[in-house]
This record gives C-alpha cells, sequence and structure tokens, in this order.
C-alpha cells in the first residue's frame, strides 16, 4: 500500500512538475496575473473605494460577495460542530462534586441532597480537580484586555493596516479561549454563553446580509455600498469605506462567536463540562 | 424587483437559515415554517428566473455593481434555470417530508439541521449560477461542509463515513482550485465568461491541459464517478433519512451540471472534445461505472445500500453521455440531471418512509410491505420503473436519448453498458417487488418483532406519504412533457 | 525579498511538514503542525502577503493548533503511524 | 549551468508546493490514523495556498497597501510598484474555509472516537467486520 501510494503520489508529483516549466517566471512583474486585472485594483481602488489597503477594499467591495460567503463557512462549521457534538442528554448524575475553595476540601453530594449555592465559596468539578497554576491565571487575566483592544484596533483599522474583521475576530476569539484555558470551561460559559456565542455568530453574518439587503432595497445592486450614501450622510465614495467598514464588524461579530463556539464544543467533546 | 431575483434567490434561504439559527435558541415551533419559508419564496424566484430566461435569453447580474472582470458576476441561462427550479423542489419537497423524521431523530436539534440544510441548499444554487470561477469554490465548500455534518448525524457509523467524504471532499475541492489556479496563472482572470474568451490562445499550453484535468479530477471525486465513488455508499445509506433525499437527489448532479458547465462555457467544446483519445476514454470510464455500480447494486442486502450503487451508475450515464460529444448524448445527460434528481428524490422519500416505519430496510424485512404501506409502495415501484426506463416514466426519455446518441457517435459499448444496466434494474426492482407483495407478511423464518402485528394499513404521516406520491407524479408529469422539455429549454444549452 | 531567507523558510516548512506526519505523538503533531503554520506565515509574510500571514498567524499557527490540542485531549494521544 | 540557475531560481518556489502538496496527499492515502489524515488534508491545503501567493509574487514591488500619506498624493499610483493583491483576497477565503473544514473533520473525529474507542482505521474495520 506504501509503495503503491508513493510511486503514485511521486508520479503525480512530477507530472506536475513537468508543468511548471511552462509558468511564468516566479516574480515575473510582466506575467498575465500580474498584467490583466491587478492593475485595476491598484490604481482604482483608492479612487473608487476610499481604502489605502487595496486587499481589504478587494476582499469586502469588489469581491464582496465571496467574502460574504467565507463568513458563512465559517457559521456553517460553528453551527456544523455544534449539531454532530452537543449531547443535551444529561446522564443524571446520582451524585456531584463541590470543592470548597479556601480549604480545598472536595464534598461529594448524593442525590436528593442539598446542594451548596453559594458559588464564590464551593465550585463544582467534575472527577479530578487539576490545581490553578496562580502566575498563568494572573498572566492571562492581565494579557486578555490588552488582546481585546488590539483585536479591536484590528477590525477598526483593517482599511489602513493589514487586518480586518476576521484577523481581529479570531484574536477576540482566542482571548476568550485563552480565558476558557486559563481558568476552566465552565466559569467561560457562565460569562459567555452558547447560546449567546451562536445568537451572536448569525447575528454577525446577518449583519453583512443585511447590508447588502439594505443595498437592494436601496434600489442597487446587492452588496453595492454605494447605494448607502443617503443613509450614510457621505459621499458615494465614502459610502464604499463605510460600508467595508460595516461588514468587517459584523464579519468580525461572527468570526470571534464562532471561534469560542468551535472550542466549546470541541474541547469539551460537546458535554461542556470542565473542558481542557 | 425582477433584476434583482439572481442576488434573491440566495439570499433568501442564506437569510432565513441565520434566522432559524438564531430562533432555534428560542421558540422550536417557528423553524419548520420559517424552512418552508425560505424555501418557498426561492421556488416562485427560480420559476420567474427561468421563464424570464426563456423569454429573453440570457440574465446577467452584477454582484456590488462591480462590472464583471473586477466584481463577481452571475449568469443565468437555460441550463442553469433548469437545475436551479429542480434544486429548490426537489429541497422543499424533502423538506416537507422531513419534518416527522427529525422529530424523531433529533428533536433538540431542530433549528440546527434546518440551518444547515438551507445552508446547502443556498449554496446549491450559488454554484449552479455563479459565473465566477473562484466564488464556485467558495459555495462549493459550503456546500460541502453542510453536507457532511448532516451526514455525520446518522447511525453509529455515519461519523467515519461523513469523514472519508470530507477528506475525499477537500482533495476534490483542492483540487478544483489549484485547477483554477493554473487558469488564473495562465490568463490573470477568473470570471468564466472572460476566460473562456482568453483561453483559447492557451490551448496547445500542457498548463491549460492540466488545469482542465485538475478541475475534472475535483469534480469527478465530488460527483462520485467510478474510481474515486468510495465515499459515496457509506455517507449515503448511514446518514439520517431526513437528510437523504436532499443530498442524495442533488449532490451529485449539481456536480455533474458543474462539469458540463466548466466544459461547455469555460473551455470551449473546440477544445473539451477535440481528443477523440480523451472523449472515448472518459466514455469507457463511463461504461465501467455502470457496469460495476449495477453489479454491485445486484450484490447489497438492503434498500438504501442498493440505492447508493444505482446513484453510482447513474452517475456513468450523465458522464458518458456528455462525452459522447454530439448533440441527443448532450442533451440526454442534462435531461438525465433533471429526471435523475427526480427520480432519486422519489426514491429515497418512500425509502425514508419505510425506514421511519419499520426502522429497517433489509429485503428480509420487507414482507408483505403493499399492504401495510400501500401508498409509500406505489411511489416506490414507479420511481423503479423510471429508474429501469419504462415507457410512460421521464427515465425512459432520457436513456432514449442517451442511446441515440451512443449509436450516432458510434460507441455502442456505451449503448450495450446503458441496456445491460437497464437489465438489472429489472432484476433489482422486481426482486423487491416480489418481497413485498406476493410475500406474506409474517412468513415463515421472519416474523420480525420490528414489523407490526396488525396487518391492516400503517402508513408513514401524512406529510411524507404525499411527497412520495407527488414525487412518483411528478416522474410521468416529466416523461409526457419530455419533448416540451426539450424543445424548449435544453435545445438551447447548446 | 531575500533568496537566501526564502530558500531556507521553505526547507524548514516542508521539514515541519515531513515531521508533523510521521511523529506517533499526536500531541506533537499538533505542535508541530503549528510550527509549520508559522513558518508558512512567515514565508508569506516574506513574499508581501502580509494581510495572509497575519490570517495564517492567527488562524493556522493559532486557533487550529488550540483545536487540534482540544481534539487530542478529547481522543487520545497515541497513533500507530 | 546559468541557464539551470535562472530556471531553479524562477521556479523552485513552485515546486516546494508541488512537494508540499504530494506530502499532503501522501499522508491522506497511507495514514491509518485519522487525525494524521486531518493534518495531512491541511498541508494539502496550505500548499495550494503558497502555490496563489506564488503566483501573486513580484520583484521589486511592494505589500499591497498604497502609500497615503499626505503629500504622496503627487505621487501617481502605479501597478508595477506593488504586489499583486488579487491571489491574496482569494487565499484569505481559502484559509478561513481550511479552518473551518478543520473544525468539522475533528468535531467528526471525536465522534468516531466515541463510537469505536480508537482512531486507527484498521483497527475500527476490523471492529466493523466483527458483527
Amino acid at each position: 500500500m506504501k509503495a503503491i501510494a508513493f510511486i503514485t503520489v511521486m508520479l503525480c508529483g512530477s507530472l506536475i512538475m513537468f508543468s511548471t516549466f511552462e509558468f511564468p517566471d516566479w516574480g515575473d512583474p510582466q506575467s498575465p496575473a500580474s498584467s490583466h486585472l491587478s492593475p485595476y485594483f491598484i490604481e482604482q481602488s483608492l479612487v473608487d473605494t476610499a481604502v489605502p489597503n487595496i486587499v481589504t477594499a478587494v476582499l469586502a467591495d469588489y469581491r464582496g460577495f465571496d467574502t460574504m460567503f467565507e463568513t458563512t463557512v465559517i457559521f456553517a462549521a460553528g453551527l456544523a460542530c455544534f449539531f454532530l457534538l452537543r449531547t443535551f442528554t444529561k446522564k443524571s448524575r446520582t451524585e456531584r462534586l463541590y470543592r470548597h475553595s479556601s480549604t480545598g476540601i472536595i464534598i461529594n453530594i448524593k442525590k436528593g441532597g442539598k446542594r451548596p449555592d453559594d458559588s464564590s465559596k464551593f465550585e463544582r468539578i467534575d472527577s479530578l480537580w487539576t490545581p490553578y497554576d496562580l502566575i498563568i491565571k494572573t498572566t492571562c487575566r492581565l494579557i486578555i484586555p490588552s488582546i481585546q483592544l488590539f483585536a479591536l484596533y484590528v477590525i477598526a483599522h483593517g482599511h489602513h493596516s493589514p487586518g480586518g474583521g476576521f484577523q481581529g475576530g479570531v484574536i477576540l476569539g482566542a482571548s476568550i479561549i485563552l480565558l476558557a484555558i486559563s481558568n476552566d470551561l465552565r466559569s467561560t460559559l457562565r460569562r459567555m454563553s452558547e447560546k449567546a456565542s451562536a445568537i451572536m455568530a448569525a447575528a454577525g453574518v446577518l449583519i453583512y446580509v443585511g447590508t447588502g439587503l439594505l443595498c437592494l432595497l436601496m434600489g442597487a445592486a446587492f452588496l453595492d455600498y454605494e447605494a448607502l450614501a443617503p443613509l450614510l450622510q457621505s459621499g458615494r465614495i465614502m459610502a464604499r469605506s463605510h460600508g467595508i467598514l460595516i461588514v468587517e464588524i459584523g464579519v468580525g461579530l461572527a468570526v470571534m462567536a464562532v471561534m469560542i463556539w468551535l472550542y466549546y464544543n470541541i474541547s469539551s467533546a460537546g458535554k461542556h463540562d470542565e473542558g481542557l | 424587483m425582477n433584476q434583482q431575483f439572481p442576488a434573491l434567490i440566495i439570499i433568501v434561504p442564506l437569510i432565513v437559515a441565520l434566522v432559524i439559527t438564531i430562533v432555534g435558541w428560542l421558540n422550536k415551533k417557528w423553524c419548520f415554517p420559517l424552512a418552508l419559508a425560505g424555501l418557498t419564496i426561492p421556488l416562485f424566484v427560480a420559476v420567474g428566473l427561468l421563464l424570464e430566461v426563456l423569454e429573453k435569453g440570457v440574465i446577467t447580474y452584477h454582484l456590488g455593481g462591480w462590472r464583471p472582470p473586477m466584481g463577481i458576476e452571475y449568469r443565468i441561462d437555460h441550463l442553469n434555470g433548469l437545475v436551479l427550479l429542480v434544486i429548490f423542489s426537489v429541497a422543499l419537497l424533502n423538506l416537507i417530508a422531513s419534518r416527522e423524521k427529525i422529530l424523531a431523530e433529533f428533536p433538540e436539534k431542530a433549528g440546527a439541521f434546518y440551518g444547515l440544510s438551507l445552508l446547502f441548499v443556498a449554496g446549491l444554487a450559488g454554484i449552479t449560477i455563479t459565473g465566477d470561477a473562484f466564488n464556485l469554490y467558495v459555495l462549493l465548500e459550503i456546500t460541502a461542509l453542510s453536507g457532511y455534518a448532516l451526514i455525520g448525524m446518522g447511525n453509529k457509523h455515519a461519523p467515519l463515513a461523513g469523514l472519508h467524504y470530507l477528506i475525499m471532499g477537500t482533495i476534490g475541492a483542492s483540487f478544483y482550485l489549484l485547477g483554477v489556479g493554473f487558469l488564473y496563472l495562465m490568463t490573470g482572470t477568473l470570471n468564466m465568461v472572460e476566460l473562456s474568451q482568453m483561453l483559447p490562445a492557451f490551448y496547445s499550453s500542457r498548463v491549460v491541459v492540466f488545469a482542465f484535468f485538475f478541475c475534472l479530477i475535483g469534480l469527478f471525486i465530488k460527483m462520485a464517478m467510478f474510481p474515486v465513488h468510495g465515499w459515496l455508499p457509506n455517507a449515503y445509506s448511514y446518514m439520517p433519512t431526513a437528510a437523504s433525499g436532499l443530498i442524495a437527489a442533488l449532490t451529485t448532479k449539481v456536480m455533474i451540471y458543474v462539469m458540463i458547465r466548466i466544459s461547455l462555457l469555460v473551455f470551449t467544446p473546440s477544445f473539451v472534445f477535440v481528443n477523440t483519445l480523451l472523449t472515448s476514454a472518459m466514455v469507457w470510464l463511463a461504461v465501467i461505472a455502470i457496469v460495476a455500480g449495477s453489479i454491485l447494486a445486484l450484490a447489497q442486502k438492503s434498500l438504501t445500500r442498493m440505492l447508493t450503487f444505482i446513484i453510482v451508475a447513474e452517475v456513468g450515464y450523465m458522464v458518458g453521455g456528455f462525452w459522447l460529444g454530439n448533440r441527443d448524448g448532450i442533451t440526454g445527460s442534462v435531461l438525465h440531471i433533471v429526471n435523475d434528481a427526480a427520480m432519486t428524490l422519489c426514491l429515497f422519500l418512500a425509502v425514508g418512509s419505510i425506514r421511519f416505519r419499520l426502522k429497517s430496510d433489509r429485503f428480509s424485512d420487507l414482507n408483505g410491505l403493499f399492504r401495510t404501506m400501500p401508498f409509500t409502495m406505489i411511489a416506490f415501484v414507479v420511481g423503479g420503473l423510471s429508474i429501469i426506463g419504462v415507457p410512460p416514466t421521464c427515465g425512459f426519455f432520457s436513456k432514449w436519448y442517451l442511446i441515440k446518441g451512443g449509436l450516432a457517435a458510434g460507441s455502442y459499448e456505451f449503448v450495450a453498458a446503458l441496456l445491460f444496466s437497464s437489465l438489472i434494474n429489472v432484476i433489482l426492482f422486481f426482486r423487491i417487488i416480489e418481497i413485498s407483495f406476493f410475500n406474506p407478511q409474517s412468513g415463515g423464518k421472519n416474523d420480525d418483532h420490528t414489523i407490526p402485528a396488525a396487518s391492516g394499513i400503517n402508513e408513514a404521516p401524512l406529510g411524507m406519504v404525499a411527497t412520495s406520491l407527488i414525487s412518483a407524479t411528478s416522474l410521468i408529469v416529466l416523461g409526457l412533457y419530455t419533448n416540451v422539455l426539450v424543445g424548449r429549454v435544453i435545445q438551447f444549452v447548446l | 525579498m531575500i533568496w537566501q531567507l526564502d530558500v531556507i523558510i521553505l526547507t524548514l516548512v516542508i521539514i515541519s511538514g515531513i515531521a508533523a506526519i510521521t511523529i506517533k505523538d499526536l500531541l506533537g503533531a499538533a505542535i508541530l503542525f503549528g510550527a509549520y503554520s508559522f513558518l508558512m506565515c512567515l514565508l508569506w509574510a516574506i513574499m508581501g502577503a502580509v494581510d495572509v500571514a497575519f490570517t495564517e498567524a492567527s488562524v493556522g499557527a493559532g486557533v487550529s493548533t488550540v483545536l487540534f490540542v482540544a481534539a487530542v485531549f478529547q481522543t487520545t494521544r497515541r497513533s500507530k503511524d | 549551468m546559468n541557464d539551470l540557475i535562472t530556471l531553479v531560481a524562477s521556479k523552485y518556489n513552485y515546486w516546494a508546493f508541488i512537494i508540499l502538496m504530494m506530502l499532503g496527499l501522501y499522508a491522506m492515502i497511507v495514514k491509518k490514523n485519522l487525525v494524521k489524515k486531518i493534518i495531512g488534508m491541511n498541508i494539502f491545503q496550505t500548499s495550494i495556498i503558497l502555490f496563489y501567493i506564488s503566483v501573486g509574487a513580484k520583484e521589486h514591488a511592494t505589500i499591497p497597501i498604497i502609500e497615503h500619506s499626505h503629500g504622496a498624493e503627487t505621487h501617481p499610483i502605479q501597478a508595477i510598484n506593488y504586489i499583486n493583491p488579487l491571489p491574496h483576497v482569494l487565499m484569505l477565503t481559502a484559509i478561513v474555509v481550511s479552518v473551518a473544514t478543520l473544525g468539522v473533520a475533528l468535531a467528526l473525529a471525536i465522534r468516531v472516537y466515541r463510537q469505536y474507542g480508537t482512531l486507527e482505521e484498521n483497527e475500527i474495520q476490523s471492529q466493523i467486520n466483527q458483527v
């Protein structure tokens, strides 16, 4: 099997390599890819959309429809993970373990017993309790706000520098994932429930589609942000720039929520217990 | 509003999918009506689009208001209009049939199920009408991702089948992406129409030939053409019955449609059909697919698995018909896309009802089914007759065109394979009819406790019976109006 | 762009790719895959694709690795090949 | 000899993409472990992204963000000075697609493990055959 696969792969690879000799040279400014469509984007995007970052302009405006579906793909992934993994049927465990935070005593409450209600003194644990690392917890507490601030900067500054809704959304999501790793999943779920992340994911994509639909209702083509000029109180070109910003915010929201949603479901295999 | 139809047909299911996801967390009762609305509106839009295309010719729509090479263009011609209509009718019928099954199989995830199936349909519709080679890839992935999730929710072996499908599907999509990359490397554009104008200058180049092959390999994997069909039987037989009508009826057909579109619109027939070695190789591949699919179907012991191998054989019909390269062959291939979607839907809906009632679909459990589930079995028999190719049903007419094309192209092996496969189908379906009609209900070795003891009628719920009967009727209607379909729509494809 | 740097990173990418698929410990494979993604991100940054590199750094080297590690924790670390 | 050097210099990026692609394909065919297959799938996808980025590369050009400080308006924007942005846009989408596929693949792998208690394909197959 291995030998056959190796031979097939080598054969296939050498065939493709054979075709590379007719490729235009690497980095050649005269190659068709660099000389047909891209000069228009490079020379006109600042004029058309007032966005200096050409990638953002092309991503969210010229090819905004692709990006809408890119966000939808991410949303579909979150929904698919939820659909595949989440288990709602709780095994009605007869006993629950609680740990008294200050003394470290673990109490085991059998079925029917009174459960401690003051959650600041007792915390629920599953089977074994791994001690929190104070250094990691404190460091994460210090880092997370700055990560989130940076993420917001990335989203908002995508017009002028590398970045945009997608990267910022991933970083925002990563900050919450960091919280879930440094503490445990259950306490993170109390701060941001699965329901909230699911609704935010759908809402983020809805912002994108809704913007497009608004353009459509204003009489222009779908996602033609110029039609929003009367609503945004700005010129037609600035309307494109603002439209891109709105859309990027939607992307950021959706991507953040989906990253968290994915992590919740994969790290606990859908049970939403302690997680990693 | 009329000129916004091409956008609306994608946007409506997409928005409804998003809203359903939100609503699913709040109140599950609203999911089904919303999903119904999310497929009914695009169905009417699709009818409107097809009528407009018939009247005025090709419709183009520039998303974002940018003209084609810069922005993304949607392009609707006769072929897409027809496929769009098929997609939404199949999806709507399956949705109505799936309501009870969802309540039985995964009630608390109903919102997610409807959301994913609407995303699936939106992706398919986008694939059908997009005029941009890269946009097609993105939409392909949406369809595929929601498809993997829907398949993975089936019985206990489904996750593995879904994972295999995911790995194969990703290889396929990546090969397609690589092919598009090669085309972009040579021309610098992604718009299909512009590609077709710029490519003739490079037809002698190896890179373009490789690009065509990569696209073709990718699509072959996605449509489960014979040597790379390995993912299909397991994935389709383990998936939940609620999704089976949708996925089994549409995925492969839309991929074959994409192959036809890429070959005819991006690469012109003068490039595709000029090499007789290639075309005859493809026809031979199709012949092998038909024969192998039919023989493997004969070896199966349960309804769904038998149908999955019939699908493998049917893929061979359509691919072979297209690669015959003449008018009759391509007409037959396109007609068979429509007919096969309807036939597969009809059969999978009927089998879905049987599985819903019996919790099994092995041949040995079907005894006396004509007495307990008469309407479902009528639909099943009509579907079977159509697969065999008995005259009043639509399956006959597409096979007729395919055989005519095969004779005209002089590839008698294809004609022989078609006839052989029809013969096998006769055996397959009459065997089931015999078991379910003549065998006594609790006869011999098989008094399985899953079969209800009462000998009275024990039909599936109304929604399922009605949809399977509607789809069975559509087979006959499609058959009766074949000449209209060919004369008004399909002849403009070429 | 400096071609020496390009070649060095390309070699490292290929090495870490081979390592990721040959190592028998799945957690190690996940981390090596993270390294692979990060080196790939450097390569794209050298070629001037800053946005893509940024995305790959946050997605490929960040979230993907976390998801891999999470999945390995939920399943098993051992692999026979 | 000189020709060979120019040939290598102009094509080695493409060759690296082919090596990575074949590496991913090999892992997907040969490896029995499902997580290894998923890693191979990701390497395969990344290699195609590398190919697109190589197509977009342009010598003596800078990143595709237009200089827009005050006073820069006098310089006309010339395409030769900036790298082709279109492949970057396409590949942003492709990266997103690859992470989405990864998430679904891992979810399916977890479910497979829950069902069979192993990730090795041959062990799963023997379990299925036993029943």
